[in-house]
């Protein structure tokens, strides 16, 4: 990866359309790496879904807005997912020998709908005949995984709660991010309940924006970068779509664990997210990670819910299943931890434009690894020290989908 | 769509109405959905290698092998449980209501459903819950939900 | 959507009604469709490459520079046309009617309009036709559209 | 390409959804490789838009329906040309080291709404502030093109009801068609008028039905076919979204063409798609073609229109610009023509379910190369002699995006 861009995040950006969010991310871009847009070989887009754009194909419209028409492009989705995907098939062009250098860029403008048409639009994504019309919609689904979690490990609301003032409190220092918050567990507590045990201030939020990372092969990408960065391996996964057909099997075992750990754990159920444990597992594989609680300085992790943000922890093999709540209530995800995660402030606070998301988390983890925080964020305040490597991570329907990528600074 | 309503200028937004009628046919679900107006809840039981779906499946996700249909237990237990405060759009009229991830005895997997409670009465992990089934079939989900055994 | 209408049965299936109300901000296209209310038809010239585009557009394409806006001349040419007499839902009480391609002297890029033409007149590739304004706007691109000169 | 497989499309289907369809066409190429949904390694889905599913995230749905749950896939869309970006998409998960076996599918179930509604549906897949409001929907942008392509090059109405009296006829030997038809060049003229000059025999269906295709790295294809066929290459390219975008430059050439041929050609204009020619031009390259027309025995070319066939015959090479109405005339794309086109009955009579349709052309194309359309047909009629190398073709958004991809026998 050799450069990368985002627009500030915002609820309602009515002054530039999808197009123009994505090419202002392009030009923050083009100008970092000194790269002009015929230097670009081709582009993967990224959005969710048409109901939310209302334009269909809306991935060619934004191809020629931005001066790419003649050269290769497709759309890739993959719910919350898709930013995460396209990011991957990027790679994926280039790794093939099809392209050497190339665009992905993601967006999404969530304001043409109200919030509770959007919870509506996004609750299709879920099983229309068996979940939807029982009044489904994405909260509810995390939360009946988080009430087990909470169950099965004694997760509590509290370790929740602190997630979110990690993570609105890291944006504080971020001029990109849409909600920089000041709060207290207290406060966190205390917002409303959306879908019990889930509250206002435990969910991301709906953002208008854009994000695009400029992918380049490693001979093209030392000619545009004194400062690229690896990008060491690629993982995913999937699961079933419904909660109620995940099964109750065995954990699928990193090289740090052993079986013992989890001898009366059914496992993923609706705890945890197997497809993101299995994307992890594959992604530290590819890149020779065998520790990834030792090898891993820092982590982008899909915080749309706080408690996914503690499963998270889990899956990617943080903490043993079950410590993901006491992972957070130790301070190890924090700034100052020894893994921290969403420095920037994450889903909850910097915002979820969907197919921008998983964008956004790779232009993070590019700065962090280039060290070029303070340049791009006006602070080196997130900046984590002396970071090797990171991951970031995005999730589809409860884990319909998951994506974890392996960056190395080099 | 086509026709704008004038919402602001400077920026110029304009307002839409997008409309559509879905048919939607629940193809080879359709055995599930006619039987919950018999008063019947079916899953599904594969028919190679023996796995018990607590939500309709007509074939095995496991093997890819047809499954045939069976009847559910109407008693079961919540696995898991949240009460909705907001929602979909949609729903809007309904909150709050609860949602239940159901295990039934024997079953190898779930089955999500409402859960209609008396008041002051709280969900719970593993408390007892039983089927009931709506008199005037919506011929959706619906036409199931769950109260405390 | 969420509650159904039976359509038929075996296999089960049933209408759902999907609406959304879209705000569609014209964002920096929003000078594109102030404009035609004053009757003036806007198209961009780039500042940098100087390219002129028929159709409104706030970058260039072809060097990634702002644009300036400039008046596209009102009198052009057919460069293309049809007669539609099917459509999409929204305009089917439209048709049939006739869209066309205006190519204009001096610009470099075409623009897409309807054209009225009285009974009997045949669209033609090359005829003179030029843009006309409606007097309420609709603050859709309808707001033009053009008439044989 | 080791297996492919598809249902019969149906203009309704309601007996099956999109995820049986995905796996009757699935079961179908499993059996006929000898191969376990468990030899699969991941995915890559197709399908063209959310509103026409009333299901969002609906690769994820088929996913897990089919037994794939717990593996890599996401999903690709390119308008019309998702089928074959995603067919794409999945070569290059093999070339990129990702994956050894992978499966490319897509379906589209287009009876959910009517063909009113169908039809505004994908119109809005065109730009909407500009285009679409105007009462722009497809079949009227392809009739602009191809208003324009009979001005410049004196293409007739005649030429282009050839090409559907040949589609439909073709179909007649393919009992997977939809609508195979035994017509005249006077029965298309004399069908209705939709969008003058094209009328309701020039457009293809809408349908409901399902396609796939397993691909695998060359090593692995030994142990499960006899008769694998080889992806020689893949080419894409995109251009504007809206028509009135295109530039009047020159040629993009071929190596059998010279400047000479195009002097007073402004290209593409409206009458040519430029990202089909990029995209053929880019896979013949790859390919190592320099001469199409000698080198190419058969091609499954996008007649969403007849009118886009004929643009195609030129896109792709076979015969000069300008030539495309003469092709037909002289029978060069007819069964017995030295370059059949759609001998199965392309978009126009074989059925076009958006998703589905550019992995329906890789498996006509498949099962062409390996000489079995007997058996998968059940005659021969339809076979084209000793084929040894094809293409197949397809786009979207009046060729916003393009995708060409070269299958050899091997
Ligand atoms: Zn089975
Ligand atoms: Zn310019």
């Amino acid at each position: 990866m050799i450069a990368g861009g985002m627009t500030h995040f915002k609820k309602i950006n009515f002054n530039d359309d999808f197009r123009l969010n994505v090419k202002h991310s392009l030009d923050y871009a083009l100008k970092d790496s000194g790269m002009k847009i015929g230097d670009i070989e081709g582009s993967v887009s990224a959005y969710f879904s048409d109901h939310l754009q209302g334009q269909l194909i809306a991935g060619a419209m934004s191809n020629d807005f931005i001066g790419l028409a003649g050269k290769p492009s497709k759309r890739i989705e993959g719910g919350g997912a898709t930013g995460g995907l396209a990011f991957q098939t990027a790679y994926e062009e280039i790794a093939s020998g099809t392209m050497d250098t190339c665009l992905a860029y993601g967006f999404e403008n969530m304001s043409h709908v109200g919030t509770w048409r959007g919870n509506d639009i996004i609750a299709l994504g879920s099983d229309a005949s068996f979940d939807y019309p029982l009044g489904g919609f994405y909260t509810a689904y995390y939360a009946l995984m988080a009430t087990r979690h909470m169950y099965e490990f004694g997760t509590t609301e509290k370790q929740m709660a602190m997630v979110s003032v990690k993570n609105h409190g890291n944006a504080m220092y971020n001029p990109y991010a849409q909600a920089p918050m000041d709060i207290t567990v207290d406060d966190v507590l205390k917002s409303p309940v959306v879908s019990s045990p889930i509250k206002m201030l435990d969910i991301c939020l709906m953002s208008d924006g854009a994000a695009c990372a400029i992918l380049a092969s490693e001979e093209v990408a030392k000619s545009y970068s004194g400062k690229p960065v690896l990008i060491k391996s690629i993982g995913s996964s999937s699961d079933t779509m419904r909660l109620a057909d995940r099964p109750f099997g065995t954990v699928p075992l990193l090289p740090n664990e052993n079986p013992e750990m989890y001898r009366n754990l059914k496992y993923p159920g609706v705890h945890s997210f197997r497809a993101g444990r299995l994307a992890a597992k594959m992604a530290y594989r590819k890149a020779g990670i065998s520790n990834p609680q030792k090898e891993i300085d820092f982590a982008e992790l899909y915080d749309a819910y706080t408690s996914a943000e503690i499963q998270a922890y889990e899956d990617m093999g943080f903490c043993q299943y079950g410590q993901g709540g006491k992972f957070i209530e130790d301070g190890r995800s924090m700034l100052d931890g020894d893994i921290p995660v969403n420095m920037e402030g994450g889903l909850q606070a910097s915002g979820h434009a969907i197919g921008a998301t998983g964008i956004m988390q790779a232009v993070y983890a590019f700065w962090q690894l280039q060290g070029t925080v303070h340049k791009h964020l006006g602070s080196n305040r997130l900046q984590v020290k002396n970071p090797h490597m990171g991951i970031i991570h995005s999730h589809a329907g409860t884990g319909a989908y998951e994506a974890v990528t392996v960056m190395e600074a080099v | 769509m086509g026709y704008g309503k004038l919402l602001k200028i400077d920026p110029l937004v304009v307002e839409w109405n997008y409309t559509t009628e879905y048919r939607h046919s629940y193809a080879e679900d359709s055995p599930f959905f006619m039987e919950l107006g018999r008063g019947r809840l079916l899953g599904s039981r594969c028919k190679s290698c023996g796995f018990k779906y607590g939500t309709y499946r007509k074939y095995c996700m496991y093997c890819g092998s047809e499954t045939e249909d069976m009847d559910l237990p109407l008693q079961g237990k919540v696995h898991s449980f949240t009460t909705c405060y907001y929602s979909g759009e949609t729903f809007r009229g309904d909150v709050p209501y609860t949602l239940v991830l159901v295990e039934f005895p024997g079953i190898d997997s779930l089955f999500m459903s409402r859960l209609f409670m008396n008041h002051g009465e709280k969900p719970k992990i593993g408390m007892d819950v039983v089927a009931q089934f709506k008199k005037f079939q919506t011929f959706t989900v619906n036409d199931v939900y769950f109260v405390p055994a």
